[in-house]
């Protein structure tokens, strides 16, 4: 279970007090009615999905209710920054190698 | 006679404490102290169980939790036995009950064991390549052979009604393994102040410590030094010590799962006790001292009964009091084995001889073993054992530039045997660890850690209790820096003793028996041989992953501990490559085998989930309603009175709301009060109806979308104040729908002032609905006007009941007919609706439960959602355009609505349906098709997704999903069944006062 | 902190679990609200409630028989027991009348249960996942969380004292696994 | 190349065994081919195979960066069904139920395809109507799918606790009784020798790392750790990394990648006659040939390509079992391992052509894809022979998020009321 860093409470909690709120940084827009399908798609449906670096939204539901942002590596799992929902990503590209063993021969 | 093998003195064992147990029936004493294992051996039992395959003869191999063969059921009450325990995890206990497995009818006669004469065909893979002929043969005769052939213990067949519990932990340091390491670990992470958990698998702590027998450290015997040690711990309050404990699960971030055995060892537990325990532990730092496990020796027939590892015939015999044997031979790769003959031949053991692999072993050991008059030949290969269900005598071989020849055979009924040592890296690999392979001592040793953990002592390749014990220490002091902040020097333990295992070998042993008849195992429990592997490799299968599922050697209960070395050394030599460069199969939790109790912990019944009641639960239960499970919540479902089945009893509740008055409980509606400026407009970007001109004091029913267009909630919302609402959700949806609230305003919305609050338990509802639901609530009201003039339909009121208890009062219809919502205070929600209860009596109503209230809203076309709706559907599809606000520039999931198959025609809509001959009642999820008798594979128009019998239309009535169904009123269709289609006509979705006259009187 | 009582067990009647070193009691009614504004409103909230918004995370000010305790950075659970919901309601509204806030009664939607003695730690830790160490989770701390599968808003009134405050359908949940796990603890 | 059958086994018996050969070749990768497959898991080794067997394209390669078999398809629960609810996915299931019938004949290769049957709980009034709904479609359809009270479901499995004293007591379930298991890697090994057998090349640790694209577009063929690969066309298949692989040709995709998580008990004689599963309490159990217990966990909540998932999933998922089959308390787990499933919106898959003219793709399987392996690389490998998708394959396009017509699967066992 994952230990997330919530940045209003400024504490460490498990992750079952957070609900996971998928990619971060995708802004509904501001006139969907002018939207494409296409467009619309791209907004609703399509996602980076990123082997490495991803920024994604979380919420303390069981905690302080509020939505942040984190950047996690996908790979190893490890937490690399948490920041308030309205805050810019912090530039982290790549994180340090933690590559976890391969399953099998090299 | 009995323990016959027990030596004169010395072990742990109590010895003025007989215990007594039985074994596949029959009666057998030990001491206090023993493991089940132990006591057998005690007993000169060797054979224990049959293995997985070919049933072959086995016995008992090792002292510890990777033991392959000694599996055994034991059985506390009739039917609830626990299979595949390992007779060597077994503590004895008075009354003790255990029972071999995987044999029929008994041990020593098992019809099973005709596998092993079967077995050149039995060999690695050979069900992939046969039984398929005749084809139904494998679901009817293969299969099942197959399966019952396979299996080990028999699984329980009653409820268990042990306990099991739960308990989160944090601590500076874990320290998994009470061996010498992790003693000194948890000594030195505890004098620097750090929080400490110490658990080990075994019931007593001390690891090698117990048998080290010849050791001193801080120049005390080591087992007194271990009791010192031990008693400094417990001494310390920030220190817990958890023996029987087995760490078997590493997770992310530092999390990492034990579990405790409570009161299996026990005869009589205590019921108030768990019987096992899962430990949640988040440790800052963990040390990892998990030890290392000798090697077995593959060379022919090594599965013999009487085959043991040569350190858990030295246990045996230094811990236990117990020698395994009569006459006793060694066959070994490495130093360590001397030490357990030497110490067997103390204990008052025989040894026949001491077969070492290597030209030349350390020569002090030899000179030591044959100043004991013990026999040592080097350059001296175990190429076979004669006996069957037990060791008879061992064949020897002489290594000569690679060749073998025959060197005799000694008589024994005992062989120890050692390959070298494996560091336990399992822990350290599930953490996600590297390991690195070591050429010189042929083992992976962990590599870099990617968690805060580190391994010590022999699991990380430290040979020698001084070294051990320094770098347990050291692990310790290292971890409790890292958790802490706060450094402290490591504890300095001295020790003399406890030898280095040096020397090792990996793979199949050479001997001079036929290749083509003989079998050396692998995989003990999963009866691999060394052939299987080399089979696998000659098929293709190359990568060790392949190997491994071929094989399935490493796949048995020990996860490969004891084989997967061996079997990665034939694999490399059979490929020529070496082997790092074929990989290592991953270790995977949990490290033993954990029971499900442990993971369910104490989750089960009301546990299970929470059970939410409402306030008027007990009233409802008292009066015999019947419920169903809404979410997590209880709901009345009908009122049965007089024996009245389902069917009777909600018509006849059906027909008392439209004449007369009925009850119903709504407690479970989701409520958020959204509250502030900007809750108009919050509203109108969330919902798709309009809402900024409703006024204060007005209800309105409310349509919710997802941001893809289909409905996902609705409710009735009402204006408290300009800058208050009270919304209603579906009870399932209510979670749902505050999310879906919250997730726009925080991140879309931010800008917007407006707060939401769950409401839900703040208020109790109780809705009375029907012609004269204003009398049954007029008596209670204090302060608001019921006229209509002044509550018309859809408007809301506060004020008081009953002499002044607060209640929102919702005047609303999901029936139908005029209808009322108290919104109460649960604490006084039952008093009123008692009093509401004596009124609607009076006036002869009824309560009533969710399946009426589904009968009368279907009678008036109103939709459920989830019911109607199934996360595909648009308000249009359900004729719900109008609550769509036209002139909206957006609102949440209306771009979606534009979308050009969420406008195409032939959209399923929401239609009402009549059965042609008025009486058959057609099923919910009916198919519908223009077809009475379809082709097979014709799409179907549609489906039923309510049907009912309609008291009110005196016949039975259904609502659909059709294509283009508002298009086909008065068409006719088909229902197809299994016993023929019903025909049915389309009709508009309402049955009864489509004008809603009823609503306003 | 202050002696006039805030939360009171309900009565002995009322004791779900009674065993040496631990007792479990529901508590007697409270006035609560859900606040919920920004800290400007909040600090205005403070004066006319009586006993400060504390805008520290996961803290609580308790003053007499009122207690603010902080829950989200524009999210407070106001808790009196001296005074009814609608007289605390009128009292605040007119001091806050021109600053953007939500003022939301949940008197009844919450029940509280006190959980204290030697063992309060011990009992909790079988559901509560959080560390309750004194130095990780001092007197004074107040969180939501969960306990189980359900929300919980925990609060340590003492070196062995918490409350555990939880929507009123739950508590029969949380009760039942506070027996299960006292016993054998 | 060897046929395996009894005698045979018994011939080569006789010589210890010594005379098998390789189920696959261990190719060199030759400069170009017609068809690249990325990812030699079960499906896309089923649409190499048919691409030879059926379409006569024999000049294929698959390549994998592990081991052949070694991603979703060694890892799952190996449960056989096709009860689904939509048209679409009921004839894209059923095509893989006819396929699983004679897979093992048609392979030569046993892939212990058990009709054991798949029962599905009811636990809730919702529940009911849902399945219900099912096994009225899925007659139509000609889909095996029916409707048992819950003492039938008793019946038909002694271990399930029907009793009133579980927090959702089992109102009912509806049972496929051609459902089943298989063999997971039996699949993957037998559809690699049945394409080695055709003159597919199987490259296994070889690592694509680039698509390379044409003046015009169109692909070109691909970067790999073995150098680059030349190809007409590309079809991907490569589950929880094909939102990496199409983002090297530029293709954002409708996908995130989940931990899922399954676990085996001990084993034990056989005690479990078919394959139970509850979404209400979320359980699935069956016993495998060995005799253990074979459970399927949940997703963990968030994207992640760690192969490994939380201790609160395997909890979870024991509790429940623990609740239906109340004496399976005392077995043991015996190991826990994940995989990474790519989840599209709809929870369907996505088979078929992508906005780059010869780069195909199949993936978004979720949790399910096993079951499809035989239908999938069927009309997969038709959609790649001929440009064009199979009929069943038509609806299953990327394009449907952009249109709106989902398949959406899930939602329509949403709950609420």
């Amino acid at each position: 279970m994952l230990l997330i860093q919530c940045p209003y409470c400024a504490v460490e909690r498990p992750e079952l007090e957070f609900r996971y709120g998928g990619e971060a940084h995708i802004a509904r827009p501001e006139s969907p009615s002018e939207l494409t399908d296409e467009q619309w798609a791209d907004f609703l449906y399509m996602r980076s999905n990123p082997k490495g670096v991803m920024a994604e939204r979380w919420r303390h539901v069981h905690g302080c209710g509020r939505f942040f942002n984190a950047l996690r590596d996908t790979v190893s799992d490890r937490f690399l920054a948490v920041y308030k929902a309205g805050e810019p990503r912090p530039d982290i590209e790549a994180p340090e190698p933690t590559a976890p063993n391969k399953e099998t021969g090299r | 006679m009995t323990q016959i093998r027990r030596t004169r003195s010395g072990g742990r064992i109590d010895r003025s404490q007989p215990v007594r147990f039985t074994f596949d029936g029959r009666e057998l004493t030990g001491f206090a102290g023993d493991t089940l294992a132990s006591a057998l051996l005690a007993n000169d039992e060797h054979l224990v169980g049959r293995s997985f395959k070919y049933h072959r003869p086995r016995g008992i191999l090792t002292a510890g939790s990777e033991e392959p063969n000694a599996l055994v059921g034991v059985t506390r009450s009739p039917g609830s036995g626990t299979p595949n325990l390992r007779a060597t995890q077994v503590e004895l206990h008075e009354g003790l009950s255990a029972r071999s497995q995987n044999r029929f009818p008994s041990l020593g006669f098992d019809i099973g064991a005709v596998n092993d004469l079967m077995s050149p065909l039995f060999v690695a893979g050979f069900y992939y390549k046969t039984f398929m002929w005749p084809k139904s043969f494998w679901n009817r005769v293969y299969e099942p052979f197959i399966r019952a052939a396979a299996g080990l213990g028999t699984a329980p067949t009653a409820p268990d009604r042990d306990r099991y519990a739960n308990r989160y932990v944090h601590c500076d340091v874990l320290i998994a393994g009470a061996g010498p390491a992790g003693i000194a670990a948890a000594l030195s992470a505890a004098e620097a102040g750090a929080r400490v958990i110490l658990a080990d698998e075994q019931a007593e702590m001390g690891g090698a410590l117990l048998h080290e027998t010849g050791a001193t450290v801080e120049g005390q015997p080591a087992d007194r030094w271990l009791e010192a040690a031990l008693a400094e711990l417990a001494a310390n309050p920030r220190v817990t010590l958890l023996p029987r404990t087995t760490a078997f699960g590493y997770f992310n971030h530092n999390y990492i799962a034990l579990g405790e055995r409570v009161t299996d060892h026990l005869a009589v537990p205590d019921p108030d006790l768990p019987r096992e325990r899962l430990w949640q532990v988040r440790a800052r730092q963990v040390v990892i001292a998990a030890g290392s496990i000798e090697r077995p020796l593959v060379f022919p027939e090594n599965d013999r009964p009487g085959v043991m590892l040569a350190e858990a015939g030295r246990i045996y015999a230094n811990r236990y009091g117990v020698l395994p044997g009569r006459s006793i031979a060694v066959a070994t790769a490495c130093d360590t084995a001397y030490r357990a003959a030497l110490d067997i031949h103390a204990a008052g053991g025989s040894i026949a001889v001491i077969a070492d692999l290597r030209e030349r072993p350390d020569e002090a050991l030899v000179a030591e073993a044959r100043a004991a008059g013990i026999r040592v030949e080097t350059s001296c290969v175990v190429t076979g054992v004669l006996g069957r269900k037990r060791v008879r005598g061992v064949l020897l071989g002489r290594l000569r530039a690679g060749s073998v020849t025959a060197a005799g055979t000694v008589n024994a009924d005992c062989l120890l045997m050692s390959g070298g040592w494996t560091p336990n890296v399992s822990l350290h690999s599930q953490s996600r660890g590297k390991l690195v392979w070591d050429e010189e001592r042929g083992a992976y040793l962990p590599g870099d850690a990617v968690q805060a953990e580190r391994s010590a002592g022999s699991c990380a390749g430290v040979d020698g209790l001084a070294a051990v014990l320094a770098d347990g220490a050291r692990a310790g002091a290292e971890a409790a820096r890292e958790a802490t902040g706060k450094a402290h020097a490591p504890r300095e333990i001295l020790a003399e003793g406890g030898e280095a295992g040096i020397g090792w070998v990996l793979g199949a042993l050479p001997h001079d028996r036929d290749a083509a008849r003989v079998r050396a195992f692998v995989d003990y429990q999963n009866d691999v041989t060394a052939k299987d592997v080399k089979l696998a490799v000659r098929e293709g299968m190359h990568s060790i992953e392949h190997i491994k599922r071929y094989t399935t050697t490493g796949m048995a209960t020990d996860q490969g501990r004891l084989s997967n070395m061996n079997a990665l050394s034939i694999a490399s030599t059979a490929l020529d490559r070496p082997v790092p460069e074929v990989g290592l199969t991953t270790f995977r939790q949990p490290y033993t085998p954990v029971s499900f109790g442990t993971l369910a912990t104490t989750s089960r019944g009301d546990l299970f989930d929470p059970v939410r009641k409402t306030p008027i639960h007990d009233w409802a239960a008292g009066q015999g309603a019947a419920f169903e499970d809404v979410g997590l919540w209880k709901r009345a479902w009908y009122f049965p009175r007089g024996g009245e089945d389902m069917h009777r009893a909600v018509e006849r509740e059906c027909r008392t709301v439209r004449e007369s008055v009925g009850l119903f409980d709504a407690s479970t509606l989701g409520k958020i009060e959204v509250v502030g400026p900007d809750a108009a407009e919050f509203l109108n970007r969330i919902y798709t109806n309009p809402w900024l001109k409703l006024g204060p004091g007005r209800l309105r029913y409310g349509l919710m979308l997802n941001e893809a267009g289909f409905i996902m909630d609705d409710g009735v919302v009402g204006r408290l104040a300009e800058d208050r609402f009270h919304v209603t959700t579906t009870t399932g949806g209510a979670p749902r729908v505050l999310a879906h609230m919250e997730d726009y305003l925080q991140t879309e919305w931010p800008d917007l002032k407006v707060w939401l609050t769950s409401t839900t338990e703040q208020w109790a509802v109780i809705a009375v609905q029907g012609p004269k639901a204003r009398e049954a609530i007029a008596p209670i009201i204090d302060d608001i006007d019921l006229a209509t003039e002044a509550l018309p339909h859809m408007s809301m009121r506060e004020g008081h009941v009953m002499g002044g208890i607060p209640c929102r009062l919702f005047r609303m219809s999901f029936t139908g007919e005029a209808g009322y919502e108290l919104n109460v205070p649960p604490s006084r929600a039952r008093e009123v609706w008692e009093a509401v209860w004596a009124n609607v009596e009076k006036l002869g109503g009824c309560a009533y439960g969710t399946e009426t209230m589904h009968v009368l809203r279907a009678e008036k076309g109103y939709i459920i959602v989830g019911q109607e709706t199934d996360g595909t559907v648009t308000p249009d599809d359900v004729g719900m355009s109008w609550a769509i606000g036209k002139k909206k520039r957006d609102f949440v999931g209306m771009r979606s609505l534009a979308r050009p198959d969420l406008v195409a025609e032939g959209r399923k809509q929401l239609v009402g349906l009549l059965t042609r001959d008025g009486t058959t009642l057609l099923e919910e999820g009916a198919q519908i098709t223009r077809e009475a008798v379809p082709a097979l594979k014709t799409p179907a128009l549609g489906h039923v997704t309510s049907s009912y019998v309609s008291p009110a239309a005196g016949r039975p009535i259904a609502l659909a999903m059709i294509a283009d169904g508002r298009a086909r009123m008065g068409e006719t269709l088909h229902v197809p069944m299994p016993e023929g289609a019903i025909t049915v006509e389309v009709v508009p979705p309402v049955f009864v006062d489509p004008e809603g006259a009823r609503l306003n009187v | 902190m202050s002696e006039a009582p805030l939360y009171s067990a309900a009565g002995d009647t009322e004791a779900v679990l009674a065993a040496p070193g631990l007792r479990v009691s529901r508590t007697r009614p409270l006035a609560r609200f859900a606040f919920r504004g920004d800290p400007a409103a909040a600090g205005k909230a403070g004066a006319a409630f009586g006993a400060s918004l504390p805008m520290t995370p996961l803290a609580a000010n308790r003053v007499s028989a009122r207690a603010a305790l902080w829950l989200g950075p524009d999210e407070w659970l106001l808790l009196a027991a001296d005074e009814t919901a609608a007289a605390i309601a009128v009292g605040m509204a007119t001091a806050l009348a021109d600053a953007p806030h939500a003022l939301v009664d949940v008197s009844e939607r919450n029940v509280a249960l006190l959980v204290e003695g030697e063992g309060a730690e011990r009992l909790l830790n079988t559901q509560v996942f959080l560390d309750l160490d004194p130095a990780a989770f001092p007197v004074g701390m107040a969180t939501r969380t969960l306990f189980a599968k359900a929300e919980i808003i925990l609060w340590r009134l003492g070196d062995e004292a918490f409350a555990v405050e939880c929507w009123r359908s739950f508590a029969p949940y949380i009760e039942g696994l506070l027996v299960e796990g006292a016993r054998g603890l | 190349m060897t046929r395996f059958s009894f005698w045979e086994l018994a011939r080569k018996a006789l010589n210890a065994h010594q005379d098998w050969g390789d189920q696959w070749r261990k190719p060199e990768p030759k400069p170009a081919y017609d068809v690249i497959i990325i990812g030699a898991g079960g499906h896309g080794l089923a649409t190499a195979y048919y691409l030879a067997k059926e379409h006569g394209v024999t000049n294929v390669a698959v390549l994998e960066k592990g081991w052949l078999g070694g991603g979703n398809t060694g890892r799952n629960t190996t449960i056989v069904r096709s009860n689904y609810l939509w048209e679409e996915s009921e004839a894209l299931y059923d095509h893989a139920m006819d396929l699983w019938q004679d897979l093992s004949q048609e392979l030569n290769y046993n892939v212990m395809y058990s009709a054991r049957g798949v029962m599905m709980l009811a636990h809730t009034v919702h529940d009911i109507q849902v399945f219900k709904r099912h096994v009225h479609a899925n007659r139509l359809a000609g889909v095996q799918n029916e409707w048992l009270s819950a003492e039938e479901a008793k019946a038909f499995c002694p271990p399930l606790n029907i009793g009133k004293n579980i927090r959702y007591p089992v109102l009912g379930a509806a049972l496929q009784r051609k459902g089943g298991v298989a063999r997971h890697d039996a699949v993957a090994w037998g559809y690699a020798r049945g394409a080695d057998q055709y003159g597919v090349d199987i490259i296994q640790n070889c690592a694509v790392t680039g698509i390379r694209r044409n003046a015009d577009g169109s692909v070109a063929g691909v970067e790999t750790s073995r150098g680059f690969i030349g190809a007409k066309k590309v079809g991907v298949v490569a589950a929880g990394h094909t939102s990496t692989v199409m983002d090297m040709a530029g293709v954002r995709m409708p996908l995130e990648s989940n931990p899922l998580q399954a676990l085996v008990s001990e084993p034990v004689k056989p005690c479990f006659p078919c394959v139970v599963m509850s979404n209400t309490v979320h359980a699935y159990v069956s016993q495998s040939d060995k005799g253990e217990l074979v459970i399927g966990a949940g997703t963990d909540q968030y994207v992640s390509y760690s192969q490994t998932g939380g201790l609160q999933i395997t909890t979870h998922t024991v509790d429940a079992i623990c609740e239906l089959f109340p004496m399976f308390r005392r077995m043991r787990m015996l190991r826990n391992w994940g995989g990474i499933v790519d989840v599209t919106p709809d929870r369907s898959p996505i088979i078929g052509k992508t906005p780059v003219p010869g780069l195909f793709v199949n993936c978004g399987w979720g949790t399910g894809g096993f079951k499809a392996t035989p239908g999938s690389g069927h009309v997969f490998a038709h959609t790649i022979a001929r440009d064009d998708p199979h009929p069943i394959n038509a609806p299953f396009t990327l394009d449907r998020f952009r249109t709106g017509r989902l398949i959406d699967e899930a939602a329509a066992a949403a709950v609420a009321h």
